[in-house]
């Protein structure tokens, strides 16, 4: 497969207005942050989101098994073109079963940063790989290249990440209109254009940002931020969530008690 | 000893001790309370309404209650009605009910005498967070302060609320909660509170509290804004405006006097009341009473 | 003679309390303690097995908090346990939603905030509002009493937090999986600032009713860092499950 | 397809190379953290229908057998080339060669399910990526983006009653030779097609030795005192691919997956 598309000139524009959005609070206390050899800030460790966005990513009350939450979502408003309100509602009325989540699909991107479950970033200067424990989902980050030409669809989309001062920026296209950003029914198409800045503010800590755009659902970009949280277990990792698998055990095989 | 005979104890105790010490609280007008690291005044310590908002938790408008119902509480038979009037406005201290809300009070206080259904069942029984201003006029309060909070400690159901006093903006509006988002500020000696974004169900109202036990039922609309003002070293006068323009006409208010608790070495205990609540009986007897076509209104002063 | 005395006292006891290197930019109150203010979350799967579990459906799969991955059960103690796990979607207390108990409501997965003064430090749990006041440098009332919560006494250990939890009932779990104690139970926690942002939470816990020996447990909590992170509620008594069961007892 | 044309082309190689050994080591370059340098995109030479008998050889079940390859096996001991079975897990295995062709829900290969493949099987499935952050060895299969983090940090084993699908590996590097000890599996991969199966005791130790720029000898010690009477050993070369470029892309399964959940729903699903 080639690899050889140049960005689209929408989006090198829309790079660019990223690029002005206002920079977090700077790193402080809990010493200096980690550093890998080229001099960026090391990311690489296991990382959890704390947060009920899995639920919903806007203000929530509780409801049975499902904690309360301030949201994520900046203004907590979603701009929906009108057609989408209405789809957004009807999903959120048969969320039970039609959230992709509980078929245990891959959860796109950005909804498996805020699962309730850890992940793990690998990097390397040219490559950031992150792996999930959630249905083992998988990312992997070309630093400084291009999206290969389109149309493609992939679950996880197409990420190409590069460095502005120390945010990791990471471009992602090439969705599906299959994934929705949590269990409420707010949904996106495959025009769905998702900037995630990875800013880390403590060695602990990473302020976790991503701009949403898709044109044929959104009357305009809006932004979710959140902390991410190093794990400090001792012996901490990703173990597995096979989520598909449960309750499709075999058993014929199981040697004689 | 059961928490709850313990706690009536007390609370008969206090009545004859505040009683006896309230003329001396009028007094001192230009308090100067010490300070604490981030300059609020200090007002920590464990408070209680004073013997003149006694049996306002049961009905703003009447108190509480009748010689039977005493005798059984284990309340002193005279303990009957309102000291002193709670609601200063209206100045008639009845409750400004919109005409179709009297109505829905009026299923309350009729479903209250004969619950047939869950919800009939007074939320306090329900060992529902009672709201506001509704927890301060159920047993002792305790005051913690640290840097850019008030937080309230309340022995019942051993709820609590956490007032931040550092300016923050209120939670969004989607996470509302039962004892509703409060944020506080300080105007000299006065701890003023707007609580918003309280919590409505208005299908099932399971845990949905009341203001009083006597169905002052509220919706989303409901703002609160207490007035908490320390006039000296024991003493608050305390004023809450409630508003709610879904079923109120104008916005009214309440005031009472709170008073430190004198008790030595007093301590908050817990008070399970979830573990132990059961209301099948009182379904039993509803569902009984509904059949035979007895039901009445709630009231002190009806037969 | 006595002036070296005095500064070979005063040096030990600097020894003894001084704050560990990573301790150092931990906040302090005005009294000199590491101050917990705040609201910290227990980010583990203990809420499901307090000991190392594999995935199941809507459980995530843990490597446990207690020590040596072992809780030493009396036999009956074992086989009780076994029942409970075999029987916990009816007999689990959370599914009443009663309240949690010590430690059980530190790592329900749900915030909590401390607030700290010189004489209390009191937790308020999200969980259905449950609520510990722990009062320092003060014993234990006389019992027998059962509390849900149990009756917390605390005391400063350098920068540790040393809280001693008595008077329980036998109603609580330490979690989903039915690991339980008896009204016997004893437990000691130790709240150690690691840095600014995490406590090391340490729990022996102690009931020679039901185990043979005390066993330890011990997480990282997390300061919540979230924007205007506050406590919300989690009235799980209010849900419709929970009251319809409660309506329907005799 | 050209896959298929490959594998079968190299599978003969493979068959031959497996008695002689390269003539002088091969030094590969090294990771900024000191690791031998064995990153890239690497195609397993084998087959993961029938492990036991090359006969049944094809990557994508568009099966075709070879009697040539009849008997030839990718087990290099013990020296019967078969699977040391207990008497009762042998007994238990043979309706799999009634089945295999149309398998009962219970016989369906739990990788067509679109569960992790388990170690050894994810070194020999799909096209895979070998990815060498500081630290670690981190595998990416394509076949269903299932992915294996080795720590090669002297990090200790997890507690044991934490099974996963993949296995708990720890890793140590023997001069150029990955050796990887995979503790912690659970007890529902198969080896291959025709239900080669295992218990959650099975312990896996595997060295993975660079033979040259573009190849990696992979062995495969399988011990599990449940199903087997003795260790055995899986044998296979892995040969770098440049078939996808330098980047391998993502390929869904559960989400795409209507037949096997058709099948799931077949009578005699146990």
């Amino acid at each position: 497969m080639s690899i050889m598309a140049r960005l689209p000139g929408w989006m090198i524009a829309t790079l660019a207005l990223a690029s002005l959005l206002p920079a977090p609070a700077a790193a402080q206390g809990s010493g200096p942050l980690p550093r890998t050899a080229d001099g960026k800030p090391d990311l690489s460790g296991i990382w959890q989101a704390v947060t009920t966005a899995n639920w919903n990513i806007q203000a929530h009350s509780a409801e049975k098994d499902v904690p309360a939450g301030l949201g994520i979502v900046e203004g907590d408003e979603i701009p929906y073109q009108p057609w989408a309100a209405a789809k957004k509602r009807e999903n959120f009325a048969n969320r039970a079963t039609a959230d992709p989540d509980a078929k245990c699909f891959l959860p796109g991107v950005p909804r498996a940063t805020y699962l309730p479950f850890p992940f793990q970033i690998f990097q390397t200067p040219n490559h950031i790989a992150i792996t999930y424990e959630y249905v083992h989902a998988v990312r992997r980050i070309f630093m400084n290249s291009s999206h290969p030409r389109g149309p493609l669809e992939f679950w996880m989309g197409d990420s190409r990440g590069r460095w502005e001062g120390d945010t990791l920026v990471v471009d992602v296209v090439y969705f599906t209109n299959q994934t929705w950003f949590d269990r409420a029914g707010n949904f996106h198409s495959e025009a769905l254009h998702v900037v995630e800045r990875y800013t880390p503010i403590t060695p602990y800590h990473i302020n976790y940002e991503a701009t949403i755009e898709d044109p044929k659902v959104f009357t305009r970009p809006w932004k979710i931020s959140l902390p991410l949280y190093r794990r400090i277990e001792k012996n901490i990792r990703v173990l597995d969530y096979e989520c598909y698998a449960f309750g499709l055990e075999r058993t014929w095989y199981r040697p004689p008690e | 000893m059961s928490t709850r005979l313990r706690h009536s104890l007390r609370v008969f105790a206090l009545v004859l001790v505040l009683w006896w010490a309230a003329p001396a609280s009028a007094a001192a007008q230009n308090w100067s309370p010490s300070r604490l690291p981030d300059g609020q005044p200090d007002i920590q310590g464990t408070w209680e309404g004073s013997a003149d908002s006694a049996n306002a938790g049961h009905s703003l408008e009447e108190g509480c209650c009748d010689p039977e119902h005493n005798k059984m509480q284990q309340r002193a038979a005279s303990n009957i009605g309102l000291r002193k009037q709670v609601i200063i406005d209206p100045p008639n201290g009845r409750i400004p009910f919109q005409p179709w809300a009297i109505e829905k009070r009026r299923e309350h206080l009729i479903n209250l005498e004969a619950p047939t259904e869950l919800q009939h069942i007074e939320p306090e029984d329900r060992c529902s967070l009672q709201g506001v201003p509704r927890s301060n006029l159920r047993g002792p309060i305790q005051i913690l302060q640290s840097p850019g909070q008030v937080v309230m400690l309340f022995e019942w159901v051993h709820a609590y609320r956490v007032i931040p006093v550092d300016g923050r903006p209120h939670a969004p509006k989607g996470a509302a909660t039962w004892q509703g988002d409060s944020r506080g500020r300080w105007e000299g000696n006065t701890l003023v509170v707007e609580a918003t974004n309280f919590r409505f169900d208005p299908v099932g109202y399971n845990k949905q509290p009341w203001i009083d036990s006597h169905g002052t039922f509220y919706t989303d609309s409901l703002r609160v804004v207490e007035r908490w003002k320390f006039v000296d070293a024991n003493t608050v006068d305390y004023e809450a405006t409630i508003e709610d323009p879904k079923v109120f006409t104008q916005p009214w208010k309440i005031a009472y006097q709170i008073q430190r608790l004198r008790e030595k070495n007093f301590e908050l205990i817990e008070e399970g009341c979830w573990e132990g609540v059961s209301v099948s009986n009182r379904l039993e007897a509803g569902r009984i009473a509904a059949k035979s076509g007895k039901q009445r209104i709630h009231s002190h002063t009806e037969p | 003679m006595l002036k070296i005395a005095v500064a070979w006292i005063i040096g030990a006891v600097f020894l003894a309390t001084a704050p560990d290197a990573a301790a150092q930019n931990m906040p302090r109150t005005s009294d000199g303690k590491p101050d917990m203010s705040g609201i910290w979350t227990a980010v583990n799967s203990a809420a499901w097995n307090i000991l190392p579990h594999p995935a199941e459906d809507g459980v995530p799969a843990g490597l446990g908090v207690v020590d040596g991955n072992e809780i030493p059960y009396r036999p009956e103690a074992a086989a009780k346990q076994r029942a409970n796990f075999a029987n916990r979607a009816a007999l689990d207390p959370e599914t009443k939603c009663w309240l949690p108990g010590v430690p059980r409501a530190t790592y329900m997965g749900f915030p909590f905030q401390i607030v700290q003064t010189p004489t209390q430090v009191s937790i308020l749990y999200e969980y259905g509002h449950a609520l510990r006041n722990i009062f320092m440098n003060s014993p234990h009332p006389k019992g027998p009493i059962e509390f849900w919560m149990g009756d917390s006494r605390a005391t400063w250990d350098g920068d540790t937090l040393v809280v001693d939890v008595v008077h329980f009932n036998d109603q609580t779990w330490f979690d989903r999986a039915g690991n339980h104690h008896s009204e016997q139970l004893h437990v000691v926690e130790r709240y150690t600032p690691i840095d600014r942002d995490h406590i090391n939470y340490e729990v022996t816990i102690e009931d020679p009713k039901v185990f043979t020996r005390s066993w330890k447990m011990s997480m990282p909590l997390y300061r919540r860092v979230d924007r205007n992170m506050q406590l919300l509620e989690y009235e799980c008594s209010s849900f419709d499950e929970a009251f319809r069961t409660r309506g329907a007892e005799r | 397809m050209l896959l298929p044309v490959l594998v079968l082309a190299s599978l003969i190689a493979v068959v031959d190379a497996r008695q002689q050994e390269p003539a002088k080591p091969y030094a590969p370059p090294r990771t900024a953290d000191g690791q031998p340098d064995i990153q890239g995109i690497y195609n397993p030479v084998g087959t993961f229908y029938n492990i036991e008998d090359l006969e049944y050889q094809s990557l994508y079940q568009n099966f075709k057998p070879n009697p040539s390859l009849s008997g030839k096996s990718l087990i290099i001991d013990p020296p019967d080339g078969k699977i040391p079975y207990q008497a009762w897990a042998a007994e238990k295995r043979k309706p799999i060669y009634q089945l295999h062709g149309d398998p009962t829900p219970q016989y369906v290969d739990p990788n067509a399910q679109c569960w992790p493949q388990g170690v050894p099987r994810h070194m020999n499935n799909r096209e895979f990526e070998i990815f060498q952050p500081p630290g670690h060895v981190v595998i990416f299969n394509m076949a269903h983006h299932s992915y294996r983090v080795i720590p090669v940090d002297g990090s200790p084993h997890i507690p044991e009653a934490v099974k996963l699908w993949q296995g708990d590996s720890r890793g140590r590097w023997e001069g150029n030779t990955l050796v990887v000890d995979v503790t912690n599996n659970n007890d529902q991969t198969w080896f291959d097609v025709m239900a080669s199966f295992h218990s959650d005791a099975m312990r896996v130790t595997e060295r993975m030795t660079p033979v040259g720029p573009d190849r990696i000898e992979y062995r495969a010690v399988i011990t599990d005192p449940k199903v087997y009477t003795r260790p055995w050993t899986f044998a296979i070369y892995f040969n770098r691919s440049k078939d996808y470029g330098s980047e391998l892309y993502e390929e869904a399964c559960v989400e795409v997956n209507d037949r096997n959940m058709e099948l799931l729903k077949r009578p005699g699903r146990n």
